[in-house]
C-alpha cells in the first residue's frame, strides 16, 4: 500500500485517502471556449513519469492537496503544495468502481 | 517392510501420542508431530496423487511444502499440503485426483497418449465440428485437478490485524535468525516469520550440532524479544514495504492476515532445492536429498531400500550418510562435480526398479536421490522490484539492486559456513536496524501525532557487510533423456522443447503456451529448469532466457484470511430500533438500513392523503454552513440563486457538475444571518460534503464557510398529511405554526416535545401540507414516540420509503439518478427556471449556456407519463419505442400504482420529437407486448397546482 | 409529557471478558467543534495535540476544528470564556458523533486490528489525536490515558454505533484472559 | 475463411499423424527482418493491433503490414484479462458492436484453424439493490430489442444456475436478482491472440516482438517537430531501427497516451491498473460466469479449476504492474460474501494490467486530427470482447478511408462536442 505525503498528517496509507486526478486549472468560465473547457473537462496528459495530482486527505485531516508522484515507479517528490479542483465530484474511476447502486438517488 | 526408523536424535514426532486418522477411508495410525505424507509414509503409502494430465502415479518428491505430489484433501478442505500439514487426531483425507482409486485410475489411459497430448493440444484440437466443442469442454473439466468445494462450507470467522514493526524477516534458517536476533539487540521490534513448524531451517534435517545450533539462536531470538511467527509466510511484500503474512500459529483462527507496514524487510528465504530433469523422473521413489534428510532425519521415516543418489553438493553427499545410518543400501552414489550423470529410471508405474547412469550402466534400486543444486526463491525480491540475474558458476539466481529497506542474506546471496551464514545474518541484521532506525527518525519528525526524535535523521547506512561467497555448482538441469520439468502441470521438457520450435520461444510464451510454472509452486521449483530447457533449445543462455514474473502470494493465502472480519459499515438512525420493532421491512440503500414499509405501503400513502403520517429521512444529506461567504459558495454550486435568501427561508436548488450534469438537488435553509443548513439526497451526501469541501479549499480557499457535516445528528422526520399541523401544535409552543406565520418554503427553530434546537420546514416530497423537522439525535426517539402518541386520535401512522416514492411520483419529483443518468443535463429536468445564466459563474455553467444555445441539438425531457390503460405499471427501465419500429426515444424512469388516482403514473426521458403534452408513446412491456400512453402537461399527476401542500 | 432522555446510538452493550480492555460508551459527553482558518490557533492547541482546560478536554483534530469534549456546563463555560475573533464559528456536534472509549495494557492491540495507524507509544503518545479509517469508518482518535494505563477515546458519525462497537468489541475478546 | 498457404491446418487427425510419426510442428508465425517501409504499421500487439492486421490483409487485400510489440504478443491486457465476452450492453450503439464481436468470436475456431476454447456458459450480473435491478431491467430491455438473449432473473433461478451462490435473504448484500445473459462466457484469451498473429502471418503480415515505439515522425503539424493537428504521419522511429509508412494504429491500450503524445495527440485517458487473481484448482462447480457491480468482483471457474477473479480498476492512475494486498483483501471479502463455501480456496496468484479509461467506458476509435494516425483504444476494463470486431471495422477505416458506422459514435471528435456515448449511465465493473 502506497504511502501518500500528505502536507498535515504525514505519509499515510493510499486507503486513507481519495485519488482527485491530474491537477488542472479551470478555464474562466466567462471567456472559455468549448474547446478549452472541454479540454478541462476531459483531456488528460496521463505521462508515464512525473504528474502533479491532487488528494483528498478524505480519512485524515480532509485537505485537498497536490503532489508529483512518478507514475512508473510510484516515487514522490517536492513538498506537497495546496490541492486544485478537478471538473467532476468523484475521479473516474471511482465512479467507474462506485456500481450502479451508489447512483440511486434516494431521497 | 517397516519404514517407521528407530528413534532418530533429531525427530520431531512424538512416539507417545499416536494419532489414527484415515487415508482413502481406511485406518492408519501416526505420531503427533508427523505430517500427513510421514505418518502414510510410515505406514508404507507410496503413491499420494495422480499427476493431472496423464494420471500417472506420484510419490514424495521434496517432502515439504513445495511438493507437487502430495496435495490431498483433508475433510472439507481441498489442496492440503500433505508433506506440510501436521497429522491431527481423526483426520480424513483422501487423495484429490484419482477416480475410481489412487490404485486403479481410469484416466491412466491418457499416459498412453502421451505423445499425442503435447503441449498446446487443446488448440490444435476440438475445432470441428465447432458445435461439439462444448461437449468436450464439459468432458475436460472433469479432468481439472485439485480438491472438492463443499458448498456447505459455513462463512467461519477470520481474523486479521495491522502491525508496525521495525524489521520483518522472512525465514527462521540461520541466516533469518541471526538477522532477527542483532536487529532485536540494536532496540529494533522484530518479527520473524518462518513457513515450517519449527525455526531452524536447513539445520533441523541436519546433524545435532546444526540442531543445537538452531535451538541456540531460537532461545536467543526469544530472548531478545523478537515475535516469532511459524506454520507463517511472508507472502508478499508490496509498496513502501507493506508485508502481507500468513499467520498459522494463532490460538482460535486457522489463518490470519498480518499486513505489516516493516520499516525494513529481511529476505532470508534460503533456497529450494531443484529437481533434475530425465526420463522417469517422476516415478514415485524419485526423491530430492532435501526429502530423504527430511524424512529420515525429521520423521524416522526410512525413503527407500536400496538408493541411487546423484549428487552435486554436500546436501546430496550429507543424504548418503544419513540414508547409509538409516539402513539404506546405498548401491551406488553418482558424483555430478566428477561429471557423472544419470539418464533415466524406469521401474513399474508405481514405484521406481532401475535406475540408468549416462555411461549406460543399470543399477537396480527402488529409491533414487538427487541433490542437482537450488533455485533461489527471490520472489519477494522481484516483488521489491529487483531483477536478479543469473550466475552460471554457482548455477543460480543472485539478487542486483534492492531497495533500501529490503536487504537480502543467508542462501540467497551466497554459501558458506554455518558460522558465516549467521555472521552475514548478524550484519545484515544490524544493518535493518539500522536502516529501520533512521525511517523511524523521518516518521517521527514527519507524523504530526508523533512525538518528535531527538537529534538529526540518521544517514541511511552503505551496505558495507562481508558478502557470503558462491560455492562453486555444476549447471545440472536436464540430462540426456526428457523428463518433467512441471510436476504438478505435467509438463515435459520435451513440451517445451516443441513449443519452441513451433514459434512459442519467448519464456513468457512458452509458459502461457505449456502452463509451466502456473501450478501451486509457482516456479519455486520448475522455474529455472524451464529456462534452462528453452536456452538449450534456442541456444542462448539462461541470463538471455531469463525468468517469468513472480508474483505474490509467495505461498498460497485462504480467502477466508485474505477476507478477514468483513468490515461492511452498516448506518442506522436513532429510530431503527423502533422500526424493527414494528415491523419494519428493511431496505438497503448504500450503508444505511431503512424502512421501506410498515407491511402495506398503498394504506401509509392514504393515511398521509388523508390523516398524518411521518417518516424517518435521516439519512437525507445535511451539511451545516457557517460564515459570511455562505451565499457565495450556494452561488456557485447551485444552478440558481441565493443571494437574496432571507433568514427563516428555504429554498430548493440543483447542483451540477462542470459537465452540466445534475449531480444533486435538494432544499437549502437560512437558519441565521451566516448560518444555513444544507440538505442533499441520502446517496449524494458523502460526495456533496466532499464537493463543497473541494471548491473551498481549492478554487475559493479565502471564503469564510465553515462546513460540518450533521446528517446524523439531527434525526430528521417529515410529518406529512392534511392534520400534520394539528399533530405538531400538540409538541411545539414555542413557534407560531399557523398557516400564516409559517408559510410554505419558510424554516423555525424551537422546541419540539420539550427538546429544544429543533428545525422545522415546512417542505414536501409528498405534495401534502408536511413539517420537516430536524431534532437533535439523541432525542430523535423521544420525539418520534411523542409524535406517534400525541398523533394516535389524528390516525397517525408512520410510513416508508416505498409511500414516500409513490407520494413523490404522483406530485411528479424526480429524484437524480433515477429519473436523471450519468448523462443527464440539467435542462432535462424540466427546471429551466432554475438555471441562471445569468450568474457570473456556477459550476457547469458553459456547458449549460451551450446545451442552451438556440443552435444546440435539443436535450432529451424528463416528462410525466400515464398509460392508457390506467391498471398497467410499465416496469421501470421499459423502452419507449417509435411507433411499429424498434427505434428508442426513451425510457421509463420511475412508475407505480397510484392509490390517490387509482390509476398507474410515470415519469420517463423522451427525445423531444416526443415531449409535447398529449403526445401518444409506444412503451414496449417486458413481456415482449407494447402498450400506448400519453404525455401529461404538468410532472405532477396529484394535484398539480400545489393547493394542498401551500395549506 | 414525558421527559426527553438522550440516547445513545449503541443500544446493545456487551460485557467485557476478563483482561480484555474495556470498552465503554461516552457518547453523552457534550462536544462542540471550533472551526478556524487552517493555521490560526483560537484555543493554543495545535493540530493533533490534546490539552485539557477545567474538565474540558480540547484536541486539534484537524488543522481547522478543534474538538471540545465534556460535561455541557463545563464546555458551555469554557467556550464562554474563549475569546474568538469572527472567523471562528462554534457547532454543537454532540448529537453528530459517537464517543466511545477503549481502555486498558492491550488497547493499542486491539486497536490494531481495526485500524492502521501506528499505536506504538512514540508514534500516538498520550496526549496526541489522528483521524483514521476504523473498521472502514472514519474515526477520530484521541489518546486520553488514564492513571497511566493507556486510554482511547474514539469518534465518529452517530449513525455507525452499534456496528463499530460491536467491531471493536470483537476486537478487543482475543485479550481476555485465557478461561 | 483464410486459406493458408505455408502452414499446415490444426485438426485431431493431423495431431495423431504428427504424434505418431514424432513430427514436430512449424512455427505458428515467422520471425521477419524489419522492413523500411510497410503499408501500415500498427503499434500493440494485443488482440485489437492482431485482427486489425489480420482483417486488412483477410478482408482488403492490404498485406505489407507490420505489428510492433515492445514485448511478446499479448503482454499487454490481452494477455492478462479475465477473458469475459458478453454483449448485453445498456446503448443501442454499445450493443450492436459488441453482438458483432461475439458473433466473430463464435465462429472464430473455425475460421482461424485454432481453438480459442469459447465457452458460452452464461453471465450472471447480480442486482443487490433496487436501483441495481432497474438497471439490469434497462440493459434487458435494451438487448431484447436487438435480438440479445438478456434478461432478469429473480434468486430461485439465480440459484439453479449457480448453487454456490448465497441467495438467501439475510445477507449483508442479499442477491436480488441478476441479468443473465447466456450467451456470454469466458474464452481461451491468449489462444484468440495466437490464432489472430497466426492467421495474419499467413498472409505475411509481420510481427515484430521486441519492438518499441519510440517515436511518431510526423511533418505539417502545427505542434514541435510538425507534430499535432493537421499533420501527416510519416513513419515510425523503433527500437529496432525507423519505419517509413503514412498510416500508424495506435492499438496500444493502457500506454495509447504516450503514443498519441508521439504524435502530438492528447487523448481523454488515463491509465489504471485492473487487478485479477487466480486461486488453486479445485473440482469444477462454478458453471457460468458471475458478476456483482455493487461488490465490485466477478469470478468465473475455468476448465482447469481454479477461479479466475476481477474487481474494478486501482484508484490512482498508475503505469505500474505491481499489484496490490489491497485488491486481494477487498476481492476475498467480496467473493465470500456471495459464496461462503470457499473460504478455505486459496489464492494462487496475483497480477495486473493497464486499463485506459475514458470518461464514458467508451473506446476512442478511428481518425484523429492527424492525417494517417488513427486511434483503437480507451478500451478501459471491457476491451477483450471488442477485439474482433475493433479489428475488422479499423480495418474497413483504414481501407475505406471513412469511419464505418458501427465505430461512429466512438470518434474522438465527441468529446470536443460534448457528446458522450451513453454507457456511462449503467457505469459498474460489468465485464
Ligand atoms: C486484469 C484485467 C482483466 C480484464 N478483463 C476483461 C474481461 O473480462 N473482458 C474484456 O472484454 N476485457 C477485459 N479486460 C480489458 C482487456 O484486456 C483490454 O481492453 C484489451 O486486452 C485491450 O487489448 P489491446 O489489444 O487494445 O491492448 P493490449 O493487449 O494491452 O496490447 C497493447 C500492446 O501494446 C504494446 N505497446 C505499448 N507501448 C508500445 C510501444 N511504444 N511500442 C510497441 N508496442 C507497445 C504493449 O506491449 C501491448 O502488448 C481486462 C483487462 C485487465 C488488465
Ligand atoms: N535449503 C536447503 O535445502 C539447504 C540445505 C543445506 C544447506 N543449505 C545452505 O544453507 C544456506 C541457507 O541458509 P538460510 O538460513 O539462508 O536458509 P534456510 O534454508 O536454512 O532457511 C530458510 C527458511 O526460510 C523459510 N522461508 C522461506 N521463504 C519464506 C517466507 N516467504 N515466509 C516465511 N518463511 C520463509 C523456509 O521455510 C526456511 O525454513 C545456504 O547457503 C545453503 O547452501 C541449504
Ligand atoms: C484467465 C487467466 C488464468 C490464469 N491462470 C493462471 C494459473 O492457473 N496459474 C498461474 O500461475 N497464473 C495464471 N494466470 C496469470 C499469469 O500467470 C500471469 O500472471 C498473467 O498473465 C500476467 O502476466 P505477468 O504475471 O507475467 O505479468 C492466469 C491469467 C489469466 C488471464
Ligand atoms: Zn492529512
Amino acid at each position: 500500500m502506497l504511502l501518500v505525503p500528505c502536507p498535515h498528517c504525514g505519509p499515510r496509507n493510499s486507503a486513507d485517502m481519495s485519488y482527485r486526478g491530474e491537477a488542472s486549472s479551470r478555464p474562466d468560465p466567462a471567456s472559455t471556449t468549448p474547446a478549452q473547457w472541454r479540454d478541462y473537462l476531459y483531456m488528460e496528459h496521463n505521462p508515464a513519469g512525473w504528474l502533479r495530482e491532487n488528494w483528498y486527505c478524505s480519512s485524515g485531516c480532509r485537505r485537498f492537496f497536490t503532489v508529483e508522484r512518478h507514475t512508473v515507479t510510484s516515487e514522490f517528490r517536492e513538498p506537497p503544495l495546496p490541492g486544485s479542483k478537478t471538473a467532476l465530484p468523484l475521479s473516474k474511476t471511482a465512479e467507474a468502481g462506485a456500481g450502479t447502486d451508489q447512483q440511486g438517488g434516494e431521497k | 517392510m517397516i519404514r517407521r526408523l528407530e528413534p532418530q536424535s533429531g525427530e520431531v514426532i512424538d512416539r507417545e501420542s499416536p494419532l489414527k486418522f484415515t487415508w482413502n477411508s481406511k485406518k492408519y495410525v501416526g505420531y503427533a508431530g508427523d505430517t500427513i505424507v510421514s505418518a502414510l509414509l510410515a505406514n508404507n503409502r507410496q503413491v499420494f496423487s495422480r499427476s493431472m494430465k496423464y494420471h500417472r502415479p506420484r510419490g514424495v518428491l521434496t517432502a515439504d511444502y513445495w511438493d507437487p505430489n502430495t496435495t490431498v484433501q483433508v475433510g472439507t478442505e481441498p489442496n492440503v499440503r500433505g508433506a506440510h500439514r501436521l497429522l491431527e487426531a481423526d483426520m480424513k483425507v483422501s487423495a484429490q485426483n484419482a477416480w475410481p482409486s489412487l490404485d486403479f485410475d481410469i484416466k491412466a489411459a491418457n499416459g498412453l497418449f502421451g505423445r499425442f497430448l503435447t503441449a498446446g493440444f487443446y488448440y490444435k484440437t476440438f475445432i470441428k465440428p465447432q458445435r461439439l466443442w462444448p461437449l468436450y469442454e464439459k468432458v475436460l473439466a472433469r479432468f481439472a485437478p485439485g480438491g472438492v468445494v463443499d458448498l456447505n462450507t459455513p462463512h467461519g470467522y477470520h481474523d486479521k490485524r495491522y502491525a508496525h514493526p521495525d524489521v520483518v524477516v522472512a525465514g527462521g534458517g540461520p541466516a533469518g535468525l541471526a538477522a532477527a536476533i542483532s536487529a532485536a539487540k540494536a532496540g529494533m521490534s522484530v518479527m520473524l516469520v518462518e513457513q515450517n513448524h519449527r525455526l531452524g531451517g536447513h539445520l533441523r534435517w541436519g546433524t545435532d550440532q546444526d540442531r543445537e545450533t538452531a535451538d541456540d539462536l531460537e532461545e536467543s531470538a526469544r530472548d531478545a524479544g523478537v515475535e516469532i511467527l511459524t506454520d507463517s509466510a511472508v507472502t508478499g511484500r508490496y509498496d513502501d514495504n507493506w508485508i502481507a503474512i500468513s499467520q498459522r500459529d494463532h490460538p482460535g483462527v486457522v489463518e490470519r492476515l498480518i499486513k505489516a507496514r516493516a520499516k525494513t524487510l529481511v529476505v532470508a528465504a534460503g533456497l529450494v532445492e531443484r529437481p533434475y530433469v530425465f526420463s522417469g523422473n517422476d516415478l514415485p521413489g524419485v526423491m530430492l536429498s532435501g526429502a530423504v534428510r527430511r524424512l529420515i532425519n525429521m520423521y524416522a521415516v526410512r525413503p527407500g531400500n536400496r538408493a541411487v543418489v546423484l549428487t552435486a553438493n554436500a546436501e546430496g553427499d550429507a543424504a548418503v550418510a544419513d540414508l547409509e545410518r538409516a539402513g539404506v543400501e546405498v548401491a551406488r552414489v553418482v558424483d555430478a562435480r566428477a561429471g557423472e550423470t544419470i539418464s533415466k529410471a524406469a521401474g513399474s508405474s508405481k514405484q521406481l526398479g532401475s535406475v540408468t547412469l549416462a555411461d549406460g550402466s543399470t543399477v537396480k534400486a527402488d529409491l533414487l536421490v538427487t541433490a542437482a543444486g537450488w533455485t533461489a526463491p527471490t520472489s519477494l525480491l522481484n516483488m521489491s522490484g529487483d531483477r536478479p540475474s543469473y550466475d552460471p558458476a554457482a548455477a543460480r539466481f543472485f539478487p542486483t539492486a534492492l531497495p533500501d529497506n529490503v536487504i537480502a542474506t543467508g542462501g540467497l546471496v551466497g554459501d558458506g559456513s554455518l558460522d558465516e551464514l549467521i555472521a552475514h545474518g548478524i550484519s545484515s541484521g544490524e544493518l535493518a536496524a539500522q536502516r529501520a532506525a533512521a525511517v523511524k527518525h523521518r516518521l517521527r519528525s514527519t507524523v504530526t501525532r508523533a512525538q518528535n526524535p531527538q537529534g538529526p535523521e540518521p544517514p541511511v547506512q552503505p551496505d558495507r557487510r562481508i558478502g557470503l561467497s558462491r560455492a562453486p555448482h555444476p549447471e545440472l538441469y536436464r540430462s540426456d533423456t526428457h523428463g518433467m520439468v512441471d510436476f504438478s502441470e505435467d509438463v515435459s521438457s520435451k513440451d517445451l522443447v516443441s513449443a519452441a520450435a513451433e514459434g512459442f520461444d519467448s519464456v513468457e510464451l512458452v509458459k502461457r503456451f505449456t502452463t509451466a510454472t502456473m501450478g501451486p509452486s509457482q516456479g519455486k521449483l520448475e522455474t529455472v529448469n524451464t529456462v534452462a530447457v528453452l536456452a538449450e533449445a534456442r541456444g542462448e543462455t539462461i541470463e538471455e532466457v531469463g525468468t517469468t514474473v513472480w508474483r505474490p502470494p509467495y505461498a498460497p493465502i485462504s480467502l477466508g484470511a485474505l477476507a478477514g472480519r468483513v468490515f461492511e459499515p452498516v448506518r442506522v438512525s436513532s429510530l431503527h430500533e423502533w422500526h424493527t420493532a414494528h415491523n419494519m421491512t428493511p431496505i438497503l440503500a448504500g450503508q444505511w438500513i431503512r424502512p421501506e414499509h410498515y407491511g402495506d405501503p398503498g394504506a401509509e400513502v392514504t393515511n398521509v392523503r388523508t390523516n398524518v403520517g411521518i417518516i424517518d429521512v435521516t439519512p437525507l444529506g445535511k451539511l451545516d454552513l457557517r460564515g459570511p461567504d455562505v451565499p457565495k459558495l450556494l452561488n456557485l454550486l447551485y444552478t440558481n440563486k441565493w443571494s437574496k435568501l432571507p433568514v427563516g427561508r428555504v429554498r430548493y436548488g440543483m447542483m451540477c457538475a462542470e459537465d452540466g450534469v445534475v449531480l444533486d438537488d435538494g432544499v437549502t435553509g437560512r437558519l441565521g444571518e451566516d448560518h444555513y443548513l444544507m440538505t442533499t439526497t441520502s446517496s449524494g451526501a458523502g460526495q456533496i460534503w466532499q464537493w463543497v469541501e473541494m471548491w473551498l479549499q481549492t478554487e475559493h480557499p479565502d471564503w469564510q464557510v465553515h462546513v460540518t457535516p450533521v446528517t446524523t445528528g439531527l434525526t430528521s422526520i417529515n410529518i406529512a398529511g392534511p392534520k400534520s399541523r394539528e399533530l405538531l401544535m400538540r409538541l411545539v409552543d414555542d413557534v407560531d405554526l399557523s398557516a400564516e406565520a409559517f408559510e410554505y418554503m419558510n424554516v423555525r427553530t424551537g422546541t419540539i416535545a420539550g427538546v429544544p434546537d429543533c428545525f422545522m420546514w415546512r417542505i414536501g416530497f409528498t405534495g401534502e401540507l408536511s413539517f420537516e423537522v430536524h431534532v437533535p439525535a439523541g432525542f430523535g426517539l423521544h420525539v418520534w414516540e411523542q409524535l406517534i402518541e400525541k398523533g394516535a386520535d389524528l390516525g397517525i401512522g408512520p410510513f416508508g420509503l416505498e409511500a414516500q416514492r409513490i407520494m413523490r411520483l404522483e406530485k411528479g419529483h424526480f429524484i437524480v439518478g433515477q429519473d436523471t443518468d450519468g448523462l443527464t443535463k440539467a435542462p432535462t429536468t424540466g427546471l429551466r427556471a432554475l438555471i441562471k445564466l445569468d450568474k457570473d459563474d456556477f459550476a457547469g455553467k458553459p456547458e449549460l449556456e451551450w446545451a442552451l444555445a438556440p443552435e444546440a441539438p435539443e436535450l432529451p425531457v424528463l416528462v410525466a407519463i400515464t398509460p392508457t390503460d390506467p391498471r398497467l405499471v410499465p416496469d421501470e427501465a421499459c423502452q419507449i419505442l417509435r411507433e411499429g419500429t424498434t427505434e428508442i426515444v426513451g425510457r421509463i424512469t420511475s412508475s407505480r400504482f397510484s392509490p390517490s388516482l387509482q390509476r398507474s403514473i410515470c415519469l420517463g426521458q423522451v427525445t423531444p420529437e416526443f415531449a409535447a403534452a398529449g403526445t401518444t408513446l409506444t412503451v414496449r412491456l417486458c413481456d415482449g407486448s407494447d402498450a400506448t400512453a400519453k404525455v401529461m402537461e404538468h410532472h405532477a399527476h396529484f394535484d398539480p397546482e400545489g393547493v394542498r401542500l401551500r395549506g | 409529557m414525558a421527559e426527553p432522555e438522550f440516547r445513545s446510538s449503541v443500544t446493545t452493550l456487551t460485557a467485557t471478558p476478563a483482561g480484555a480492555p474495556a470498552l465503554t460508551d461516552e457518547s453523552a459527553l457534550t462536544k462542540a467543534s471550533v472551526r478556524a482558518q487552517v493555521g490560526a490557533s483560537p484555543l493554543g492547541v495545535d493540530f493533533t495535540r490534546t490539552a485539557k482546560r477545567d474538565g474540558v478536554l480540547i484536541a486539534a483534530i484537524r488543522p481547522d476544528e478543534w474538538l471540545l469534549l465534556g460535561s455541557a456546563n463545563d464546555v458551555e463555560a469554557l467556550l464562554a470564556t474563549a475569546r474568538f475573533d469572527a472567523s471562528v464559528n462554534r457547532i454543537d456536534i454532540t448529537h453528530s458523533r459517537l464517543c466511545l472509549r477503549l481502555t486498558g495494557a492491550r488497547s493499542a492491540s486491539a486497536l490494531e486490528k481495526v485500524c492502521s495507524l501506528d499505536f506504538d507509544d512514540t508514534m500516538f503518545p498520550d496526549g496526541a489525536t489522528g483521524s483514521a479509517s476504523v473498521a472502514k469508518v472514519s474515526s477520530d482518535l484521541i489518546r486520553d490515558d488514564i492513571d497511566g494505563e493507556p486510554s482511547y477515546l474514539l469518534l465518529a458519525d452517530r449513525s455507525f454505533g452499534q456496528y463499530l462497537y460491536d467491531a471493536i468489541h470483537d476486537a478487543t475478546t482475543e485479550f481476555a484472559d485465557a478461561l | 475463411m483464410i486459406r493458408r498457404n505455408r502452414a499446415p491446418r490444426y485438426s485431431a487427425a493431423a495431431l495423431l499423424w504428427r504424434g505418431a510419426r514424432n513430427d514436430s510442428w512449424p512455427r505458428v508465425w515467422r520471425d521477419p527482418a524489419l522492413k523500411k517501409s510497410y503499408d501500415v504499421v500498427v503499434v500493440g500487439g494485443g488482440v485489437h493491433g492482431l485482427a486489425t492486421a489480420y482483417y486488412l490483409a483477410a478482408n482488403h487485400g492490404i498485406k505489407n503490414v507490420a505489428v510492433l510489440d515492445k514485448a511478446y504478443l499479448g503482454s499487454g491486457g490481452s494477455g492478462r484479462n479475465t477473458a469475459i465476452v458478453r454483449s448485453n450492453y445498456l446503448t443501442p450503439e454499445g450493443v450492436a458492436f459488441y453482438d458483432r464481436s461475439l458473433d466473430l468470436y463464435n465462429t472464430m475456431s473455425a475460421d482461424l484453424n485454432l481453438n480459442v476454447m469459447f465457452s458460452e456458459r452464461g453471465h450472471l450480473t447480480l442486482a443487490h439493490t433496487d436501483s441495481a435491478v432497474r438497471t439490469m431491467r434497462w440493459r434487458a430491455e435494451v438487448n431484447k430489442l436487438q435480438n440479445i438473449d438478456s434478461s432478469v432473473i429473480g434468486p430461485d433461478e439465480i440459484k439453479k444456475i449457480a448453487p454456490s451462490l448465497d441467495t438467501s435473504p439475510n445477507t449483508r448484500y442479499p442477491i436480488l436478482a441478476a441479468l443473465y445473459h447466456p450467451p456470454g462466457g469466458t474464452i481461451r484469451h491468449d489462444a484468440v491472440v495466437w490464432a489472430y498473429a497466426r492467421a495474419a502471418d499467413a498472409y505475411g503480415v509481420d510481427m515484430h516482438q521486441k519492438t518499441e515505439v519510440v517515436d511518431v515522425v510526423c511533418e505539417g503539424g502545427d505542434g514541435p517537430d510538425g507534430k499535432g493537428p493537421g499533420a501527416k504521419v510519416t513513419g515510425v522511429r523503433t527500437s529496432k531501427g525507423d519505419i517509413s509508412t503514412p498510416v500508424v494504429i495506435n492499438c496500444t491500450a493502457g500506454w495509447a497516451s504516450l503514443i498519441a503524445a508521439m504524435a502530438g495527440i492528447q487523448l481523454p485517458i488515463t491509465t489504471h491498473p485492473l487487478q485479477a487473481a487466480v486461486t488453486e484448482p479445485v473440482k469444477v462447480f462454478l458453471p457460468t460466469v458471475v458478476v456483482s457491480g455493487s461488490l465490485h468482483v466477478y469470478v468465473s471457474q475455468t476448465d482447469r479449476g481454479e477461479l479466475v477473479f476481477g474487481a474494478s480498476v486501482d484508484p490512482f492512475a498508475t503505469y505500474d504492474m505491481r499489484g496490490t494486498l489491497d485488491f486481494t483483501e477487498e476481492l476475498a471479502g467480496h467473493v465470500l460474501e456471495l459464496m461462503p463455501a470457499v473460504s478455505q480456496m486459496r489464492l494462487l496468484r496475483q497480477w495486473a494490467g493497464l486499463c485506459d479509461i475514458t470518461p464514458d467506458y467508451s473506446p476512442v476509435m478511428g481518425f484523429t486530427p492527424v492525417e494517417g494516425f488513427l486511434c483503437d483504444v480507451g478500451w478501459g476494463t471491457y476491451g477483450f470482447k471488442a477485439g474482433p470486431v475493433s479489428g475488422e471495422q479499423m480495418a474497413k477505416c483504414v481501407a475505406d478511408q471513412a469511419t464505418p458506422d458501427l465505430i461512429s459514435p466512438f470518434a474522438l471528435s465527441r468529446f470536443d462536442d460534448g457528446v458522450l456515448v451513453g454507457e456511462k449511465g449503467a457505469a459498474a465493473v460489468g465485464h
